[in-house]
């Protein structure tokens, strides 16, 4: 054990990063509760209204983590690189399991607000399809079992779905729809404002600690493999 | 650089492979093979079933990473520099690679297009190899040794400094293993150096300077002479 | 000099490809006739009203471009490996993205081809009327079957080299096709409903810029994905 | 006896199809992943209308599970051809038609699995109610299934001996299949609906008609296509 | 007319083609062979490259039906009776024809199951053809002599009157040779019947009781004592 946490220190479980993990749990508790007791209910939702505290954040981080799989999909794919794909699929996997939480929290606001669970938005659809996508890149990965070739078909496929998040954001510009435009500061009931802003930090933090989190076992394994390979190499 | 121009130029070593590792899932099937072959030399690389020849010569031939190691052809590295030590090999594999649709002439036509510039007719290589009468033919119909010997024409299209022959010997008859021999011999006598994956050494007897044994993922006895 | 050598290739291995399409009999024919009976089978799902079947028209038009299209980007690959021709392939020398100019080209042309098929039985099964712009029509089809292609043909590469072919190659390229089909699609629906150049404008940029940067990075990326 | 000698033979076919699929590993998932996308692109195509979608529901759901199945149908063969597999299997004793059962049965059990996946998507996706005579829906179901396994399993052996496999498949198989579909589409539309076994009625003595003779017939010809 | 001692004789006959001849497209291949092989023989059977080796052996396993002639296997007529004839055969083909993603013991374990009440345990012949380590990693990654190895492997699941091996040393080490041959003699001695496709005869040697050559379509020499 020893020396495979050797292998990659910067990948070794410590106790700063237990800490942070606990922190970021008591700060999601905090902002949702501030988030709930300040915010006044909505004229037209009600108590609603207060799903907005995890669906928004939800979606932000989502792009968040799909732009960190493009940032280290590039790095893959001009410098060649472990960690980088690691991380890359550590993010992949944390942005897959926001993005799905950022559609169900929305159809879940969807059926009380709009009367439907689902409808043909392009907002709704291109955060439907880029779940699609990276399911697919999950599951590229699952079954190529060559770890260098994983890494550069991974990489492409990561980027090339990277692209869709700009397009899903602006989705909203381009096409009139159903679902909330994104809204400015000043547009907004300062109370609301600050709740957001708490609770983005606060799901910020999760990301972070969430995608440390899988990376480090990812590393692990990977640092189980390449003990084995000095031992299979080493040994007569 | 001028790769095409002299073979004779060269006396740097053909090939060089050094602690040469490969591994398929936790399963290491080259342990670091060290092996040098130089020009005008022709090597009987020799094994069990599953010993890892054919995977020795596919990481030689770039078309396997190895995990540990380098290995140049031609002076060039196969990892850092693919597109160099490509155009220094000729690859015989198992398997034939040819399209089954298309005929004999069509599938070298295309093939003398791909390595660039390769001028060389099609008529008197397809006449050497015995397939002049098959040469309007679909490959699909071609029986086991007929494909062999039109990968053979395939690689004579070219005249590279290294041969990776795997089994090359197996479906021909008598002629074929002659034809063979005979090109293995201008090869050598070019210059040329070649690695030859073999079971039995009858058929290329009088050809091979030295063999080694690939034997639980490395060389042993290398230098056995014949 | 050099580039010379590698439009050769490109030439050589479009060349190869297209004839192989050819001589397997079936292929081609077969294919058009798949977009036939898809087209037909649209119309009896969705119902025997003319209204709504020409609405859909072009929306059904481009899925079955869609479904026919993969067939062509999975034999496209699928070609090469049997009997290890890909080993083969990748020991030419040369630039990789010679070989993907190549294959991209063949199925540019196949699709081209089965797309202006598909139209033409689809303006009379679901009675869709020539618009005044078809100019501009054309314009958008070719916009779109150069964003189809380009992204069917690169993960086609991958597809057939990994295991699961048939499902790897739909499972990445339809998520992925969502914004260029939807753009096309509303283009063309907006051109046949007599609009000229307002709405549709929109689109066929976004088009545009679609096809720019797929077409760049596949090129790009190929290289690295065929290697491994 | 004997029987017993050929119910092994069929389990075994069967044992090994659905092992071989569970083994590579994207195999299932990626066929369901491939069926919501598809579902996606069908609510892209059609418009953003929830009425329309809503008619249009039992339509789309079926021509999905129709192209997803011919991912499976292919594959069921395309297995046997790699490494000359088919020839072996051809050599041992026993009847042709256990081998067909056999692979019809892995089938059932993959389409089936998949079918219901997909209606679960498309309940949500296309909001569709579920209706209260849903055991005869389940009934129309598992006809439509076993009309569509039956022939696509047969088509599949054809295709795969053939050069040009992908696309014979669907083009032999699509307009054979219209009939089935249709008498599923309009049962399942019937029953959502809300009709109570009045118009469905009629749909389901159909289905039951085609699935008697495709299944009959399927496993008597089988034999002749297979020895070619 | 000697139809009654004809029939006899074909009943004792491991193997009987009369006149066998098959074409594909306009070409023919085989014009007409006629091979009679009895129980307890091996026969080499030789050829140039193309000559229709493959084919006959594939007409003989019910695998190809002739266009003109008749074959039997265990007096079992190949078209009237191909159940009959698959059920006293066992054929090795150039390709192994096994499963990629089932494990060496899965494959076995479903070539059993087809071959219908066959008992006989698994993990013996797995050892025996040196498999024994490798009974549970998927063949996809077995080299071009391990699948060799699992197919005859497949073979010896049953014990049928007649052998039809296409090359069947080829891949092979010195080793598997040595089984294959083991393998052969262990048949003839129980009286099984077998036809080997060869283009040297070096592996083969004091196993074949005599050599027969296929050259244009026809048998030459046969009968020529090895
Ligand atoms: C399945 C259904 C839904 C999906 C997939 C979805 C998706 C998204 C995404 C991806 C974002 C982040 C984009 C951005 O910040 O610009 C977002 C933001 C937002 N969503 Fe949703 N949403 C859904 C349903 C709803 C519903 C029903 C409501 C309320 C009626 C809603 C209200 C909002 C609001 C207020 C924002 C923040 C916009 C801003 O201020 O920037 N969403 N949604
Ligand atoms: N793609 C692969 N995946 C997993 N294992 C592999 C792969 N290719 C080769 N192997 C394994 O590597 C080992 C060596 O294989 P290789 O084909 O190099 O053997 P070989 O020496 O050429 O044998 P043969 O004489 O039988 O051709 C084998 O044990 C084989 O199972
Ligand atoms: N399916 C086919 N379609 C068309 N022609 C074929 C087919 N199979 C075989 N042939 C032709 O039949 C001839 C004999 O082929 P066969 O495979 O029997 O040769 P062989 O004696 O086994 O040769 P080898 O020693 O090379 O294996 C060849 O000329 C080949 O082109
Ligand atoms: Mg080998
Ligand atoms: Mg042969």
């Amino acid at each position: 054990m020893h020396s495979i946490a050797h292998a990659d220190p910067i990948a070794t479980p410590s106790a700063r990063w237990a800490w942070f993990g606990i922190f970021a749990l008591l700060f999601l508790v905090f902002a949702q509760v501030t988030a709930v007791m300040i915010s006044v209910p909505d004229r037209d939702m009600g108590h609603l209204q207060k799903i907005m505290y995890v669906h928004v954040p939800a979606a932000w981080t989502t792009f968040l983590a799909f732009f960190v799989v493009a940032i280290c999909s590039l790095r893959v794919l001009f410098r060649g690189g472990e960690r980088d794909d690691l991380l890359a699929a550590s993010a992949a996997e944390v942005g897959a399991v926001f993005n799905a939480l950022t559609l169900a929290l929305g159809m879940m606001w969807g059926r009380p607000t709009w009367g439907v669970w689902w409808t043909w938005d392009a907002r709704l659809t291109s955060t439907l399809v880029l779940l699609l996508i990276f399911i697919g890149y999950l599951s590229l990965r699952a079954f190529v079992d060559d770890p260098e070739r994983r890494a550069t078909w991974s990489a492409a496929v990561g980027v090339l779905g990277a692209i869709n998040v700009p397009i899903v954001y602006m989705s909203v510009r381009w096409w009139r729809t159903l679902h909330q435009v994104q809204s400015a500061p000043s547009t907004l009931d300062p109370a609301y404002t600050l709740g957001l802003r708490l609770n983005a930090f606060a799901f910020l933090f999760v990301l972070i600690f969430l995608i440390r989190r899988r990376y480090e076992a990812a590393a692990l394994l990977r640092a189980a493999e390449h003990a084995d390979d000095a031992r299979a190499l080493g040994g007569r | 650089m001028a790769a095409t121009t002299s073979l004779e130029r060269r006396r740097t070593l053909a090939v060089d492979s050094q602690a040469v590792a490969r591994r398929f899932g936790a399963r290491w099937v080259l342990r670091g093979v060290s092996l040098s072959v130089e020009s005008g030399e022709v090597v009987g690389l020799l094994g069990s079933n599953g010993s890892g020849k054919s995977t020795l010569l596919r990481v030689l031939a770039t078309l396997l990473r190895p995990n540990a190691g380098s290995a140049t052809v031609g002076g060039c590295d196969v990892v850092r520099d693919p597109d160099g030590a490509r155009r220094q090999l000729g690859f015989l594999a198992h398997a034939p690679g040819l399209y089954d649709d298309l005929t004999a002439r069509e599938n070298l036509r295309f093939a003398a297009d791909m390595l660039g510039g390769s001028d060389r007719p099609i008529e008197p290589l397809l006449d050497r190899v015995g397939l002049g009468r098959a040469a309007n033919d679909r490959v699909r119909g071609f029986s086991a040794g007929m494909q062999r010997r039109l990968a053979l024409a395939r690689l004579l299209l070219a005249s590279p400094l290294v041969l990776l022959l795997d089994e090359p010997y197996s479906n021909l008859d008598v002629e074929g293993i002659a034809l063979m021999n005979a090109v293995l011999q201008e090869h050598v006598a070019r210059g040329g150096a070649a690695i030859v994956v073999l079971h039995e050494l009858a058929p290329a007897s009088g050809i091979l300077h030295r063999t080694v044994t690939l034997e639980n993922g490395r060389l042993d006895a290398p230098g056995v002479a014949v | 000099m050099a580039w010379q050598d590698d439009w050769r290739r490109v030439r050589a291995i479009a060349w190869k490809d297209l004839t192989t399409e050819r001589r397997s009999k079936a292929g081609f024919s077969g294919v058009v006739a798949f977009g036939v009976s898809v087209l037909v089978l649209f119309g009896f799902a969705l119902g025997p009203e003319a209204a709504a079947l020409r609405d859909a028209a072009s929306g059904v038009i481009w899925l079955t471009v869609l479904f026919a299209g993969v067939l062509a980007f999975n034999r496209s690959f699928q070609v090469e490996l049997e009997s290890g021709a890909i080993e083969t392939l990748l020991l030419y020398p040369g630039p990789r993205w010679a070989i993907f100019s190549g294959k991209l080209l063949a199925n540019l042309v196949f699709v081209g081809v089965l797309l202006s098929i598909v139209i033409g039985v689809g303006i009379v099964l679901f009675q869709v009327g020539i618009p005044e712009a078809w100019p501009a029509l054309l314009g958008v089809l070719a916009l779109g079957t150069v964003g189809l292609v380009s992204l069917g043909t690169f993960y086609g590469a991958m597809a057939s080299r990994s295991r699961a072919r048939e499902v790897l190659l739909p499972l990445l390229l339809f998520p992925m096709l969502v914004p260029v089909l939807l753009a096309a699609i509303q283009a063309s629906r907006a051109l046949l409903g007599g609009d000229v150049m307002t709405e549709a404008g929109a689109w066929i940029r976004l088009l545009l810029a679609f096809d720019v940067i797929f077409l760049v990075a596949t090129h790009l990326a190929f290289g690295a994905i065929i290697e491994g």
